[in-house]
C-alpha cells in the first residue's frame, strides 16, 4: 500500500465542523486520512498548534473556518486568515513546503465542500510525500 | 407544430355524457387496470387527455374509443370518480357524429328533441306512405297473397332500396373513419397487401365480438352476442326470404324457427338491458345518455310489433295483423333509416372496422419503428 | 368598525361541508331582522352566479354591502366583489360568514351561524367577538398520547416548571417516531434524535409517565377538568425490572410484534423494543397463558425474576386526575392495505406495508438492517411452513414503491397523506445504498416535496438511478413464482409490467380507529377526513372549540416530523401562557348567541 | 495528573458506526490506553440502558473521566454530560468522540476507518485526562422579548408572549403591521377571509398594553447574550434602546422578482403579470387586462423562480395552493373565461387541499403540465388566434407539444429570503443556509431555536411556509421563551476564557481583539480581565496572549495539545 497522508485538521465549531457533520449525514465520502480537532473558531488556533502538529510528524495541519462575514464571532476568521499568512511564511523557513499547511472556509452547508477540500489536500500532499519530519522522528528513536 | 388546445370541446363532449372528465388527474389507474390497454393502444387514460386538453384532430383519428368495450374496471378502479369508461362511450358517440358528414349524427346526440322529433316525423311519413301505398294496391283485410294490403314483393324491393341507401351512407361514414384515422396521416404508409391480409378481421369480429369476450366479465359479451346474432337472423330473414316469412296463416318452421329465436332474443336482451339501465346494475349501465334509452325502446317496439302481427296473421286477424304490420314498419323504417347511419347502430360497422384498422395501424408503426433503427443503425456503421 | 349602506346577506352553500343539522331557513329569517340588511336570499348549494346579472339586480336592490354566507363562502365571493366593482360600488365590502371556518361546534350549529352572519353584518371579525371568559386555570396539565408530538409538548412545558401528566395507550413512549430507521430528507437516525428526548421524559421531575394507560372520561370544564385514567395492569413492577430477558426467555407465547408492526413475534411477557421507556418489561394480558387461565397454567416467569419483579395479579386501576389543560396528541393509524385487492397484500408474501419495511431496514429490525425477501421456514410449534423475514434470505433483485395507498382516493382516503413522497424516497435511497445492484422503481402521482430541503433530495434521489415514474401503477400479481407489477408509465407513455421481487406500498395516514369516541369525550367536532378540527385553520391550528383542549400532531391531519413539533411546541406556548398569566381559556363552544351577538354590537359601535 | 480512572465507550449505533468500524477493536484499544479503567462496545450508548451503563460504572469502578465514542458531539453531548451528572461527577469530565458523522458514515474501508476512530478515541482519552470540573453560571433573564417583523409570525409571537403577561417590543421596517399576509384576500384551501384574520391579530396586537409597537423602525445592533440582550433599534423619532431576554426573528420572506426570467417577459409584455399584481385585481373586482378588457382565458404558470436550477432549487410550498385559489377566483369572477394552469407536479398536501384542488378541476380548469427544465414559451400571438399571447409548452401528460392562447399570464412567483436577510443573521449572529434561509438548530426537532442561544426564527424566513405553519412556529418560538421567562435565572455555558493575573503582563492586546468587547483592562492593576458574561469563549484572545496568561475554558492549550498528540502518536511512532 502506498503511502497515506496524516492530515490534522482543526475545525470551528459553529461552521466547519457542522459543515463536516453535514458531509456525514449526506453521506458524501472522502479520504480517511484526517483527524480532526474542534475548537470554536479559527481564530483559537495557535501557530504553536499548528507546529506541534508538524513537529509530531503529521504530513499535513488543515484550519477550515466560516466564510468571511459569516463568523460566529464576527471577525475571528480574518485573524485566522492574517496569522496563518505569516505562518506559512515560517514553516517555509522551517524548509517545510508551505502546502503542508492550509487555511479553508467551509460553511456549516458545505458538507460536499469539506470533502473536496480534504480529497484535493490528501493528494497534493501525497504528491509531496511524508512530511521529512517524520524521519527525524524515526531517527531520533533509533539514537535512544 | 404545436396543436392548439380547445377548452370548449370538453364543454361539448358534456352534450354527449362525458361529465367527470375534468376530474381526472392522471394517475394512470385506468390504463392499468384496462385488460385491453396495451402499447401503442393506451386507453382510456390517453384520450381522456386528449379530451381534456381538446385535441380535436388527435380525437377524430382516435380509434381507442372503439377498442373499449366499456366493462367498467376503469370507472369502478378510478380514484377520483372521473369515470372513465363513460368517457369512453361518449367519444364513440362524439366520433359517429364526427364520421357522420351529414351532421344529423351530430344534432341527434346533442338533443334527443330532435332525434325523437325526427324518429316520429319518419314513422308519421312511413305510416301515410303504407298507407297510401297498401289501400292503393290491396285491402286492409287481405294480409297475404293477391290484393294484399302490404305484398310482400313489393315490401322485399322497398327493404332492399332502403337497405342500399343506409349502406351508402353507412359506407360514406366508414370511409371517413378510415380518412380520419389512416388516410390523412402521411406517417401511416400502408401498402395494399395488408389491407388485404387482414381483412379477414372484419367478418371475425363482426360475428364473434372476439375482443369483447375478452373482457374479464363475460354477461356483457353474451349478451351483446345474443342481440348482435338476433338482428342479424332478422335481417337475414326480411332480406331474403321475406316472401316465406310473410306466408302463412300455417308456420313455416324453415324460416319462423329462426323467427321465433331472434324474436326473442331480442326481445330478452332489450328487457335486460331497460332493466339493466332502470336498475343501473352494472357500471356499464350506470350512465344512460338518451340516446340509449330511445334505441332500446326503438329496438323492443320493433320487434315486439313484429311478433304480434305474425301472430295476429296467425290467428287470422288480418286487419289487425296489417295494421300491427304499419305500426311495426313506422317502428323499423326510422330505427334503421336513423339510427343505423346516425346514431348508435353505426358501431355496428365501426367497431369491427376499429379493429381493422388499428391492427393496419399497428402494422404500419412497427414497420416505421423498424425502419428508424435500420437507418440509425447505417448511420452508426 | 366600517361597513355602511345597505346591507344583502347571500346564502352559497359549497355542500362539501354542511352539516345536516344546519337550519338555514332558521338562520336566514334571523338575518332579515339583523340592522340594514335589506335582502336576503337562499341561493342553494354551489350556485352558477354571474356578475354581469347579479350586479343589475344588486343595483336595483340599493345594495353596496355584501355579505357572503355559507359553509364555505370564499367560494363565491369574486362574484360578488365584481358585481358590486361594476356598480361602481366598493369592492371591498364584501364580508363573509363562514360557518365551516367558525362554526364547528356539535350541536349547536344553528345558533353558531346565527352569530357568524351577525359579525359579518357589523363587520366585526369573529375571532374578536366570540372571545370566552377567562376561567380560573389550574396548574396540571395532562398530555395524551407518547409519539413525539405528546413527548414535545410535554417536555416543554415541564422544563418551564409546569407539572405534566403524560398518558400513553402502549407500553412504551415514542410512538411511529421510534419504529423509523432514518428521518428524510436529512437522513439521520430517527432513535438518535427521538431517544435522548425520551430519556428525557422519564428523567425529568415534573412529568409523571403513565404508560399503558387511557383517559376513559373526562369532566368539568375548561381550566378545571377531573381526568379518569385507566392504569391498566402491567403485571411487572417497572421500577424493578431490569430488563435482563430472563422472562422472556421462558415464555412460551409468541405472537406478532405490534413494534416490528408484525415481520417478528414477541412473547406475551415483553419489552415493546430496546430503547423502550420506562425501559421495562410488561405482560399482555390478552395472550398470556397464565392470566387467561386465572393462574391454572403456565407462571414460568414468574420464578425467573431475579427481583419477584412479576406480579401477574395485578389489577387494573382507574386514577382520577386534576387537570387545568389537556393536550390530544392521539396521532394516527396506517391505512390498511389489505383493503385494495388488486395489490395483494396479505396474500403475496413480499408485497410490504411502508411500516413493515421501515422495520425490515432498521438496524434494530429482525435482520439487523438487511434488506432481504421473506423466506419459507418450518414453524415447530405451528407445524407449518411460514413466510419469515431472515437475515441470510434472498436478497430482492428489484424493488418497487408504490404511493397513495390509499390516499388521494375518492374510495379510500380522499386527502393527501403528505408524508408518503418522502418516504418513499428515503426508501429508494436506503434500497440503493444497502443494494446497489438492485433496480428500484417509484410509481407516483405528484411528487410532493415540499419541506426545506426536500426537492434538492428529490434531486439525489434522480441522481442515485431511481426509477421515478409518474403513473400510479394498478395491480400487482402474482407470476410463476415471481410478482409482477403493471402501471402506466405516462411521461414515456408506454405500459410497464415489471417483473419485480418486493413490492412496498406507501400507506396513507388515516385517524385512529377509535377516533369516533374520542372525539365525543373532547366534545370536538371532526372534519370529513375524520382529523379532529381546530378552532380556525390558520389562526390557531392548535386550540379547539372546547377552551383548555389542545391538538397536537397528526390527529389534526396529516403532518411530517418538523411540523409536528412545531405544532406540539405551539400548544405548550398557549398552555404556559394561560398558567403564567392565570387566565385559563373559556371555552368558545360555550358561549351564546346572545354574547356574541351582544359583544358585537359594542365593537362595531367603536 | 496522569492517574484518573478513565471509562470508554465506544458506540456501534446500530449498524450506523459498526457497519464499517470495528467497535470492539477500539473498545480493544482503548483497554490499553493508560488511564483507561474499562472500554465497552455498545449497540446504542444514547439508549437508557446506554447510560445506565455509564452511570453504574462511574459509581461502582470510581470512574473520574468519561470518553464516549459516538455520533458528533453536537448531537448527544449533553445528553452524556446529564448522566455525568447524574452519577455524581462533573458534566465537563466528559469529551466525545465522533467516529459517526466524521467517519463511519464518510469512509468505507473498514481498516482505515477503524484506524481513524482509535486515533480520535485516543485523542479523547488523553484530551479528557486535562478536563477540569466547570460549573454552570446563571444570570438573570430579562423579561422583555424582542420581535423582529410584524408579519403573521411576528404578531402570534407577540401575542402569544404578551398574552403571558410578558412584555414585548415589536419592531417592523415597513409602516404597518400584517406583512405579506396583508396582501392576501381569502386564503386557500378554504378560501377564508385573510382581511378578518390579519384585522382579528392586529386589533388585539394594537390593543395589548405589553407590546410595544414601533413602525418603521430597524434593529441597528445587538449585544449581550441570552437572557441579557441589548437591542439598538433605530426609529422614526430616533434611536431606541431596549434590554431583551430573547428575540424571535419573524422577517418573513420577499417574492422572487419575476424580471429574473426574462424567458417570461415580465415587465416586457404588458398583460405577464405576478401572482400578487392579479390578487390586486381580484381584490378591486377589476379583472381586466392592459387594454381594459376583461381577459377571454388567463394562464397560471407555477414555480415562477422555483424548483429550477439556475434560481432557486427549492419549491416555495404554497404558490401552487395559491395558484389553485386563483383558477377557482377567476372562474367565479368570470364564468366565461377560461383558465389554463401550468404546473410541474401539483403540491395539495394540506388538510383539505386535495380536495380543493379536484374542486378546481371541476370548474374545468385546463391542468397543463411542464417539465421541470423546460419551460412553457409567451409568444405574441396573431388575431384569430383568440388571445393576445400564445403559450407554447411541451405537455407531459399526453406527450404533445401545446399551444394555448392567454389575454393574461401570471406567474405564480415563489418566496426568497429578504435582501437584507444576510445583515439580520449578521446582526443577532445566526447562519443562513445556501439558499439563504436562516438555520434553525435541528431541522426535526427543534426547527424554531437556532445556534445562538435565545434567538428563535419563525415564520417564513427559517424555509417558505403558509400561514398555519408559520402560526405555529411563532408559538413554538414563543413555548421556548416562556419556558425561559418562568425560571428567574437561566442558565449559559460554563466555557469562557480567564486571565491568569500572575502571568498577565498588562500588553492590552487581547483588548483590541476581543469582538464582544468582553475584555478590560484593569488600570490600577495593569492587568486585562474578562467579563465572562460577555465572553462567548472564541478563544482569539486565547491564542493572541503572548505570554499565554489567558485560558480558554475547557479548550485549554494543554487539552488541545493532548489532543494533537493523540491523534499523531501513530503517525509519530513510525518513520
Amino acid at each position: 500500500m502506498g503511502f497515506e497522508p496524516r492530515i490534522v485538521g482543526f475545525l470551528c465549531n459553529w461552521c466547519s465542523y457542522t459543515g463536516a457533520d453535514l458531509a456525514g449525514t449526506s453521506r458524501i465520502p472522502y479520504s480517511p486520512s484526517i483527524r480532526v480537532i474542534r475548537v470554536m473558531c479559527s481564530a483559537r488556533v495557535d501557530p504553536t498548534f499548528v507546529l506541534r502538529c508538524l513537529s509530531e510528524g503529521a504530513d499535513g495541519v488543515l484550519v477550515c473556518g466560516c466564510h468571511p462575514g459569516d463568523c460566529h464571532y464576527s471577525e475571528g476568521n480574518y485573524k485566522a486568515l492574517r496569522r496563518m499568512a505569516l505562518l506559512k511564511r515560517l514553516v517555509r523557513d522551517f524548509g517545510i513546503e508551505e502546502e503542508r499547511v492550509r487555511l479553508e472556509w467551509v460553511s456549516a452547508s458545505e458538507g460536499k465542500r469539506f470533502a473536496d477540500v480534504v480529497d484535493d489536500m490528501t493528494r497534493k500532499i501525497r504528491d509531496l510525500g511524508p512530511s521529512k519530519v517524520r524521519a527525524v522522528l524515526a531517527a531520533d528513536r533509533a539514537e535512544r | 407544430m404545436a396543436i392548439r388546445a380547445n377548452p370548449r370541446l370538453i364543454e361539448e363532449l358534456e352534450l354527449y355524457g362525458a361529465e367527470d372528465v375534468s376530474k381526472c388527474y392522471h394517475c394512470g389507474n385506468c390504463s392499468a387496470v384496462c385488460p385491453f390497454s396495451r402499447d401503442p393502444f393506451l386507453f382510456p387514460r390517453k384520450s381522456m387527455r386528449y379530451l381534456q386538453m381538446g385535441l380535436e384532430e388527435k380525437l377524430k383519428g382516435n380509434l381507442d374509443p372503439w377498442l373499449c368495450y366499456y366493462c367498467g374496471e376503469c370507472s369502478d378502479e378510478c380514484p377520483r370518480d372521473a369515470e372513465p369508461g363513460e368517457t369512453m362511450m361518449s367519444l364513440r358517440r362524439w366520433l359517429t357524429s364526427q364520421y357522420d358528414f351529414t351532421g344529423i349524427s351530430r344534432l341527434f346526440y346533442r338533443s334527443w328533441k330532435i332525434e325523437s322529433a325526427a324518429i316520429l316525423l319518419v314513422a308519421a311519413l312511413t305510416g301515410l306512405g303504407f298507407w297510401l301505398f297498401g289501400s292503393s294496391v290491396g285491402s286492409l283485410g287481405v294480409y297475404d297473397g293477391p290484393g294484399a294490403f302490404f305484398p310482400s314483393s313489393a315490401i322485399h324491393k322497398f327493404d332492399w332500396a332502403l337497405g342500399f341507401l343506409l349502406a351508402g351512407l353507412l359506407l360514406v361514414n366508414c370511409a371517413r373513419m378510415w380518412w380520419f384515422s389512416i388516410g390523412r396521416d402521411p406517417k401511416l404508409r400502408i401498402p395494399v397487401s395488408a389491407y388485404v391480409r387482414r381483412l379477414f378481421l372484419l367478418p371475425f369480429h363482426f360475428f364473434t365480438q372476439d375482443r369483447y369476450r375478452q373482457c374479464e366479465k363475460k354477461r356483457p359479451w353474451a349478451i351483446h352476442l345474443v342481440l348482435m346474432l338476433s338482428y342479424l337472423t332478422m335481417l337475414v330473414l326480411i332480406m331474403f326470404f321475406l316472401h316465406l316469412v310473410q306466408s302463412g296463416p300455417e308456420i313455416d318452421w324453415r324460416v319462423h324457427a329462426f323467427g321465433y329465436l331472434a324474436t326473442a332474443g331480442l326481445l330478452g336482451t332489450t328487457a335486460f338491458a331497460l332493466y339493466g339501465r332502470i336498475r343501473k346494475t352494472e357500471t356499464h349501465y350506470k350512465h344512460s345518455h338518451e340516446s340509449d334509452w330511445i334505441f332500446l325502446i326503438l329496438l323492443g317496439y320493433v320487434a315486439g310489433t313484429g311478433i304480434v302481427q305474425h301472430v295476429l296473421h296467425r290467428a287470422g286477424l288480418n286487419t289487425a295483423a296489417n295494421i300491427t304490420y304499419l305500426a311495426h314498419m313506422m317502428g323499423v323504417v326510422p330505427m334503421l333509416g336513423l339510427e343505423v347511419p346516425f346514431s348508435k347502430w353505426a358501431h355496428l360497422a365501426y367497431r369491427p372496422l376499429a379493429m381493422y384498422f388499428s391492427a393496419l395501424q399497428e402494422e404500419a408503426m412497427e414497420a416505421r419503428g423498424r425502419a428508424s433503427e435500420e437507418t440509425a443503425r447505417l448511420r452508426a456503421a | 368598525m366600517g361597513g355602511n349602506g345597505k346591507i344583502g346577506v347571500f346564502f352559497c352553500l359549497e355542500g362539501t361541508d354542511t352539516p345536516p343539522e344546519l337550519n338555514l331557513e332558521e338562520v336566514a329569517r334571523y338575518a332579515r331582522n339583523l340592522e340594514s340588511v335589506v335582502r336576503v336570499e337562499v341561493m342553494g348549494t354551489r350556485p352558477r352566479l354571474d356578475p354581469e346579472t347579479l350586479a343589475p339586480d344588486l343595483k336595483r336592490a340599493g345594495i353596496e354591502t355584501v355579505v357572503v354566507a355559507g359553509d364555505s363562502p370564499g367560494h363565491f365571493k369574486q362574484a360578488f366583489v365584481r358585481a358590486l366593482a361594476l356598480n361602481g360600488a366598493n369592492p371591498e365590502e364584501v364580508r363573509l360568514a363562514s360557518f365551516r371556518e367558525h362554526g364547528t361546534v356539535p350541536g349547536k350549529l344553528t345558533e353558531r351561524a346565527k352569530a357568524i352572519v351577525a359579525c359579518a353584518v357589523r363587520d366585526v371579525p369573529f375571532g374578536l367577538a366570540a372571545v370566552p371568559k377567562p376561567v380560573p386555570v389550574h396548574p396540571v396539565t395532562v398530555v395524551i398520547g407518547g409519539g413525539i408530538a405528546g413527548i414535545q409538548a410535554s417536555l416543554e412545558i415541564a422544563d418551564a416548571g409546569q407539572k405534566v401528566i403524560l398518558v400513553e395507550k402502549s407500553g412504551t413512549i415514542g410512538g411511529h417516531m421510534a419504529m423509523f430507521d432514518k428521518t428524510f430528507p436529512t437522513l439521520d437516525c430517527a432513535a438518535c434524535i427521538l431517544t435522548p428526548k425520551m430519556v428525557a421524559v422519564a428523567q425529568h421531575s415534573m412529568i409523571d409517565l403513565m404508560t399503558y394507560s387511557e383517559v376513559q372520561e373526562i369532566a368539568g370544564s375548561s381550566g378545571a377538568f377531573r381526568v379518569k385514567i385507566l392504569k391498566k395492569a402491567r403485571y411487572v413492577d417497572p421500577d424493578a425490572c431490569v430488563a435482563c430477558h430472563a422472562c422472556r426467555d421462558v415464555c412460551p407465547i409468541s405472537i406478532p410484534s405490534e413494534f416490528d408492526s408484525g415481520i417478528t413475534t414477541r412473547k406475551a411477557i415483553y419489552m415493546p423494543f430496546p430503547q423502550a421507556v420506562p425501559n421495562s418489561y410488561l405482560i399482555d394480558a390478552e395472550s398470556c397463558t397464565y392470566i387467561l387461565s386465572d393462574g391454572k397454567k403456565c407462571g414460568a416467569c414468574l420464578t425467573k425474576c431475579a427481583k419477584d419483579g412479576i406480579h401477574l395479579d395485578e389489577k387494573d386501576t382507574v386514577v382520577e386526575v386534576e387537570a387545568g389543560n389537556i393536550v390530544v396528541a392521539t396521532g394516527y393509524d396506517i391505512f390498511d392495505a389489505s383493503r385494495i385487492e388488486r395489490y395483494g397484500y396479505g396474500t403475496l408474501p413480499n408485497v410490504l406495508t411502508a411500516l413493515e419495511f421501515e422495520r425490515l431496514t432498521n438496524a434494530s429490525g429482525p435482520t439487523g438492517g438487511t434488506i432481504v425477501l421473506k423466506s419459507k421456514k418450518y414453524n415447530k410449534r405451528k407445524k407449518a411452513e411460514e413466510w419469515v423475514f431472515d437475515a441470510e434470505g434472498p436478497r430482492p433483485k428489484s424493488v418497487v414503491i408504490i404511493h397513495c395507498v390509499g390516499s388521494r382516493d375518492a374510495r379510500y382516503n380522499p386527502y393527501c397523506s403528505r408524508v408518503c413522497c418522502m418516504y418513499s424516497l428515503k426508501f429508494a435511497h436506503l434500497v440503493r445504498e444497502k443494494l446497489p445492484d438492485a433496480a428500484c422503481y417509484e410509481f407516483y402521482i405528484d411528487m410532493r416535496a415540499f419541506g426545506k430541503g426536500y426537492e434538492d433530495f428529490f434531486e439525489r434521489i434522480k441522481h442515485e438511478q431511481v426509477f421515478v415514474v409518474r403513473g400510479r401503477s394498478a395491480k400487482v400479481t402474482e407470476k410463476d413464482g415471481g410478482m409482477v407489477v403493471k402501471g402506466e408509465d405516462i411521461l414515456n407513455d408506454r405500459l410497464m409490467e415489471l417483473p419485480v421481487d418486493m413490492v412496498i406500498l406507501s400507506v396513507g395516514l388515516q385517524p385512529v380507529a377509535d377516533v369516533e369516541s374520542l372525539a365525543r369525550m373532547f366534545g370536538i367536532a371532526r372534519d370529513r377526513d375524520g382529523w379532529l378540527t381546530e378552532m380556525d385553520y390558520n389562526l390557531d391550528p392548535t386550540a379547539t372549540e372546547r377552551g383548555g383542549i389542545f391538538l397536537a400532531g397528526v390527529c389534526q391531519g396529516p403532518k411530517d416530523i418538523p411540523d409536528t413539533v412545531a405544532q406540539a411546541s405551539a400548544v405548550a406556548a398557549r398552555i404556559l401562557r394561560s398558567i403564567l398569566s392565570g387566565k385559563g381559556q373559556g371555552s368558545r363552544a360555550d358561549l351564546t348567541l346572545e354574547e356574541i351577538d351582544a359583544r358585537s354590537r359594542e365593537l362595531a359601535a367603536r | 495528573m496522569g492517574e484518573c480512572r478513565i471509562g470508554v465507550y465506544v458506540c456501534n449505533c446500530g449498524t450506523n458506526i459498526a457497519k464499517v468500524v470495528d467497535c470492539d477493536a477500539v473498545a480493544r484499544a482503548a483497554q490499553a490506553l493508560s488511564g483507561v479503567v474499562v472500554a465497552r462496545s455498545y449497540k446504542y450508548t444514547c439508549s437508557t440502558p446506554g447510560q445506565e451503563t455509564i452511570v453504574k460504572d462511574i459509581q461502582e469502578l470510581g470512574l473520574d473521566r468519561v470518553v464516549v465514542a459516538a455520533c458528533s458531539p453536537r448531537m448527544h453531548e449533553p445528553t452524556f454530560r446529564r448522566a455525568l451528572q447524574t452519577a455524581g461527577i462533573n458534566p465537563y469530565f466528559l469529551e466525545m468522540a465522533n467516529i459517526r458523522e466524521q467517519c463511519s458514515w464518510v469512509h468505507s474501508d473498514p481498516r482505515a476507518a477503524t484506524e481513524k476512530a482509535v486515533d480520535l478515541m485516543r485523542a479523547a482519552v488523553r484530551r479528557v485526562v486535562w478536563h477540569e470540573p466547570l460549573e454552570k453560571r446563571y444570570v438573570d433573564m430579562c423579561r422583555t422579548t424582542l420581535v423582529l417583523g410584524g408579519g403573521i409570525a411576528g404578531l402570534t409571537a407577540a401575542l402569544e408572549i404578551a398574552e403571558a403577561g410578558k412584555p414585548v417590543v415589536l419592531v417592523e421596517k415597513r409602516d404597518r403591521l400584517g406583512g405579506n399576509v396583508a396582501r392576501v384576500d381569502l386564503t386557500a384551501p378554504y378560501l377564508d377571509s385573510a382581511r378578518d384574520m390579519l384585522r382579528d391579530r392586529m386589533e388585539q396586537v394594537r390593543k395589548h398594553p405589553m407590546i410595544q409597537v414601533l413602525l418603521e423602525s430597524e434593529l441597528e445592533a445587538l449585544e449581550g447574550y441570552v437572557g441579557n440582550f441589548k437591542a439598538h433599534i433605530r426609529t422614526k423619532e430616533g434611536p431606541f434602546d431596549t434590554p431583551a431576554g430573547a428575540v424571535v426573528v419573524c422577517t418573513g420572506y420577499q417574492e422572487f422578482d419575476a424580471s429574473r426570467v426574462e424567458h417570461y417577459g415580465y415587465g416586457r409584455l404588458p398583460n405577464v403579470i405576478t401572482s400578487f399584481e392579479l390578487e390586486q385585481m381580484l381584490r378591486q373586482g377589476r379583472l381586466l387586462t392592459r387594454e381594459g378588457k376583461p381577459p377571454r382565458c388567463v394562464a397560471l404558470i407555477h414555480c415562477v423562480g422555483s424548483r429550477s436550477p439556475e434560481y432557486h432549487s427549492y419549491c416555495s410550498r404554497v404558490c401552487c395552493m395559491t395558484a389553485l385559489k386563483y383558477g377557482h377566483e377567476i372562474k367565479s369572477a368570470l364564468p366565461r373565461c377560461y383558465v389554463y394552469d401550468l404546473y410541474i407536479d401539483m403540491h395539495a398536501f394540506g388538510k383539505g387541499c386535495e380536495d380543493f384542488y379536484r374542486r378546481t378541476a371541476e370548474m374545468k380548469t385546463m391542468f397543463l403540465m411542464y417539465e421541470k427544465g423546460d419551460l412553457p414559451r409567451i409568444e405574441p400571438a396573431g388575431d384569430g388566434d383568440g388571445g393576445g399571447m400564445l403559450i407554447r409548452i411541451h405537455e407531459k401528460l399526453s406527450g404533445e407539444d401545446i399551444e394555448v392562447p392567454a389575454d393574461l399570464v401570471v406567474l405564480m412567483v415563489g418566496m426568497e429570503p429578504r435582501e437584507d436577510a444576510a445583515r439580520v443573521a449578521r446582526l443577532v449572529n445566526i447562519s443562513q443556509d445556501k439558499d439563504g434561509w436562516f438555520i434553525e438548530s435541528h431541522p426535526k426537532l427543534d426547527p424554531v431555536a437556532t445556534t445562538t442561544d435565545g434567538i428563535f426564527i419563525a415564520g417564513a424566513c427559517q424555509a417558505p411556509k403558509g400561514i398555519p405553519g408559520s402560526v405555529a412556529q411563532a408559538s413554538a418560538a414563543s413555548a421556548r421563551i416562556l419556558a425561559k421567562l418562568a425560571h428567574e435565572k437561566i442558565e449559559v455555558d460554563a466555557v469562557f476564557a480567564e486571565v491568569d493575573d500572575n502571568l498577565c503582563s498588562g500588553c492590552r492586546m487581547c483588548n483590541e481583539l476581543c469582538p464582544y468587547t468582553a475584555i478590560e483592562y484593569d488600570a490600577t492593576r495593569k492587568r486585562s480581565q474578562v467579563i465572562s458574561a460577555l465572553c462567548k469563549a472564541c478563544g482569539c484572545c486565547v491564542a493572541a496572549c503572548p505570554s499565554g496568561a489567558i485560558k480558554g475554558r475547557h479548550f485549554t492549550d494543554r487539552q488541545i495539545t493532548a489532543q494533537i498528540e493523540g491523534v499523531l502518536e501513530w503517525a509519530s511512532s513510525q518513520g
